[in-house]
């Protein structure tokens, strides 16, 4: 019992040590992911036969590690984190009946899965980058021929081309005033002559909202492109000395009403 | 050699694929005179009418085994290629690569082994969201490119590998990669859905983890 | 003449000189891979100590007479030529291949993105008019065809893009083509209209192909 505790203690020990040299570089880890295969190595087994449990354990144990050194851990690691403590919860706890969902082994299994697959593709990486490379152990012809130049052009261009071409096209769209949809634009001209209309019956403060004409009120486009040359119109009105504006805080709204005396009688 | 000879070898050049040792030579010179690979099809268009491109290529390749340069297949193309043993010799040809990073790397063998992948699933499986430059540079190189639109909601895109892929890695096609058949026995090659309650980790391909170092590219990509 | 044989050996094996075929392959290997004509002194100081270059470059002259390649003398140089009877067959390889103009890239991408669409329209996105010119040269790659008429006042043609095309591009279908907002994910649309920076709107900067063009353009402005 004594031996066995004591065999126990020295792993935890072995562990922190572990621990504390993974903090070190916790920068060079891409993910917790990535430091849970870490970790899973240490147990130096099998990674369908690992302990998740035991893993679960490391992992927060590093992540307690780093907060007590003050170390800034990137979110997704205390997202994990957390979840480790659910399923540590799930797969100590006895099961509650009451509760949906997957059990805790199958949550473990399909970490253990995800381990072993990030594991088999960085093995799969390494023998693909082991192999003869064009350019560094095999070669092309070095002198293609260019025996009889027959004048024809080819014209190509690539995928990338095409689409920074649309994406060039695109990008000046959106600032090209003269493309504009007519049937969705509410202009100026067409604001200040509505605004003319009904300003007279203004005496007392009016929303400006209320100014958008009949039918630019809901389609959002139309109903954006109406409060912005109304909103434009009631400037020009201002400036023009015909009306007053207000607004009693940013975003309130703005209310108009009609000059009680325009210094330029029209 | 007299008249009535002359006159059958013309008559056979004009209605008759040339012999098939004639043919080899050409698919010879066509393939030494390139470096790019070149498709079965394109050297039937190029090779006198009635020609049996296939026949001519297996000759070829008989003749150049065990010598210096060797005829290999890539995809459906074929080229000329130095043998790899004699990489020592071409220092002087060798061209100094970028270095690929981890990220890049492990984002090529992913695209390789489990095309077409969208980039959801290469975040899903290295735990990690994909960064734009990743994806870009490997483009770039001409080592993946766009595959088919996933038909899933959102119809993401995907990436496969190309046939300049295969060439560099001398492969002739994707089935070849190494290992490729433990890893597709052993399961690994599944996408396999998260049991439904598993967040954060599986969570990373989703768009409501806003957690992730570039969550905004992804949501861009994949909403 | 036995000592002067027991000599020979004893020299042979000190410089270790591979056997002759291995040093014809290699000889082989570094003519097909080096960009200029070799010189025989080149050779020598690349392959290992104590080969006969003279003698590995007789056996390989040898070995291609006869051959759609032949080891030719250049100066004092060495290299691997196609044969001189079989340069008809190299015309595909001195092809020129000259990028495609602006006009006729962004053409190509109007007609792609939204295809079916007619000339008019074509024009109405470019803000400039389509000479007749770039269109024929599209029609001639075969990268653009003719699509069905558009069922509008004048019936005009409209284009779509080819097999070919898709061939070209490593495209599966023009579906496969990203959208907006990959475009801008991938940072090839560098600048970001104001209006998406608000909630919501994901949706309406996804590039929809099978929208019309006049809405279409003008959603971002004002959604």
């Amino acid at each position: 019992m004594a031996a066995s505790d004591e065999s126990c203690e020295s792993r935890d020990v072995a562990a922190r040590l572990e621990a504390e040299a993974l903090i070190i570089d916790v920068d060079g880890f891409e993910g917790p992911l990535d430091l849970l295969l870490t970790l899973s190595r240490t147990q130096k087994v099998d990674l369908l036969k690992i302990s998740v449990l035991q893993l679960a354990e490391q992992y927060l144990s590093f992540i307690e590690k780093a907060k007590q050194l003050r170390i800034e851990l990137a979110a997704d690691y205390l997202v994990m984190a957390a979840w480790l403590a659910f399923l540590k919860s799930r797969l100590l706890l006895p099961p509650d009946p009451a509760e949906d969902g997957p059990s805790g082994e199958e949550l473990a299994a399909h970490l253990a899965f995800q381990l072993e697959r990030l594991h088999a593709m960085r093995e799969a990486a390494a023998k693909l980058m082991g192999r003869d490379q064009l350019g560094r152990d095999i070669f092309a012809r070095g002198l293609p021929e260019d025996v009889t130049r027959i004048r024809s052009v080819r014209y190509t261009a690539t995928l990338l081309d095409l689409m920074q071409g649309y994406a060039r096209l695109r990008t000046r769209d959106e600032f090209r005033p003269y493309a504009m949809d007519r049937d969705a634009v509410f202009t100026l001209d067409q604001a200040l002559e509505q605004m003319r209309g009904l300003i007279r019956f203004a005496g007392s403060w009016t929303d400006l909202a209320s100014y958008l004409p009949e039918g630019w009120q809901t389609e959002p486009a139309r109903r954006r492109s109406a409060t912005a040359s109304t909103f434009a119109a009631s400037l020009e009105l201002a400036k023009r000395g015909e009306i007053e504006l207000s607004q009693d805080e940013t975003f309130a709204p703005i209310r108009l009403r009609q000059k009680k005396d325009p210094a330029h009688g029209r | 050699m007299d008249a009535d000879d002359d006159t059958e070898t013309v008559r056979e050049s004009l209605f008759e694929a040339p012999p098939m040792a004639e043919q080899e030579r050409m698919v010879e010179a066509i393939l030494f005179a390139t470096a790019e690979p070149v498709t079965a099809r394109d050297l039937e268009a190029r090779l006198p009418h009635g020609c049996d491109v296939g026949e001519a290529l297996m000759h070829l390749r008989r003749r150049y085994e065990g010598r210096g340069v060797h005829l290999v297949r890539v995809g459906d193309a074929w080229a000329m290629r130095t043998a790899a043993d004699l990489g020592f010799l071409m220092h002087k040809e060798t061209v100094e690569t970028r270095k690929l990073s981890r990220a890049a790397i492990e984002t090529l063998a992913i695209v390789a082994y489990h095309q077409p992948v969208t980039r959801a699933e290469i975040e899903e499986i290295r735990g990690v969201s994909v960064s734009r430059g990743t994806i870009d540079q490997l483009m770039e190189m001409e080592w993946i490119r766009l595959g088919r639109r996933r038909m899933t909601p959102g119809r993401p895109v995907t990436f496969v590998v190309t046939e300049t892929f295969l060439d560099h890695f001398g492969l002739e096609s994707a089935r070849d990669l190494p290992g490729l058949a433990e890893l597709r026995s052993a399961g690994l090659l599944e996408s396999r859905p998260p049991p439904s309650a598993m967040p954060g980790l599986s969570g990373a391909e989703e768009d409501e983890e806003d957690e992730g170092l570039d969550s905004e590219d992804q949501s861009d990509m994949f909403e």
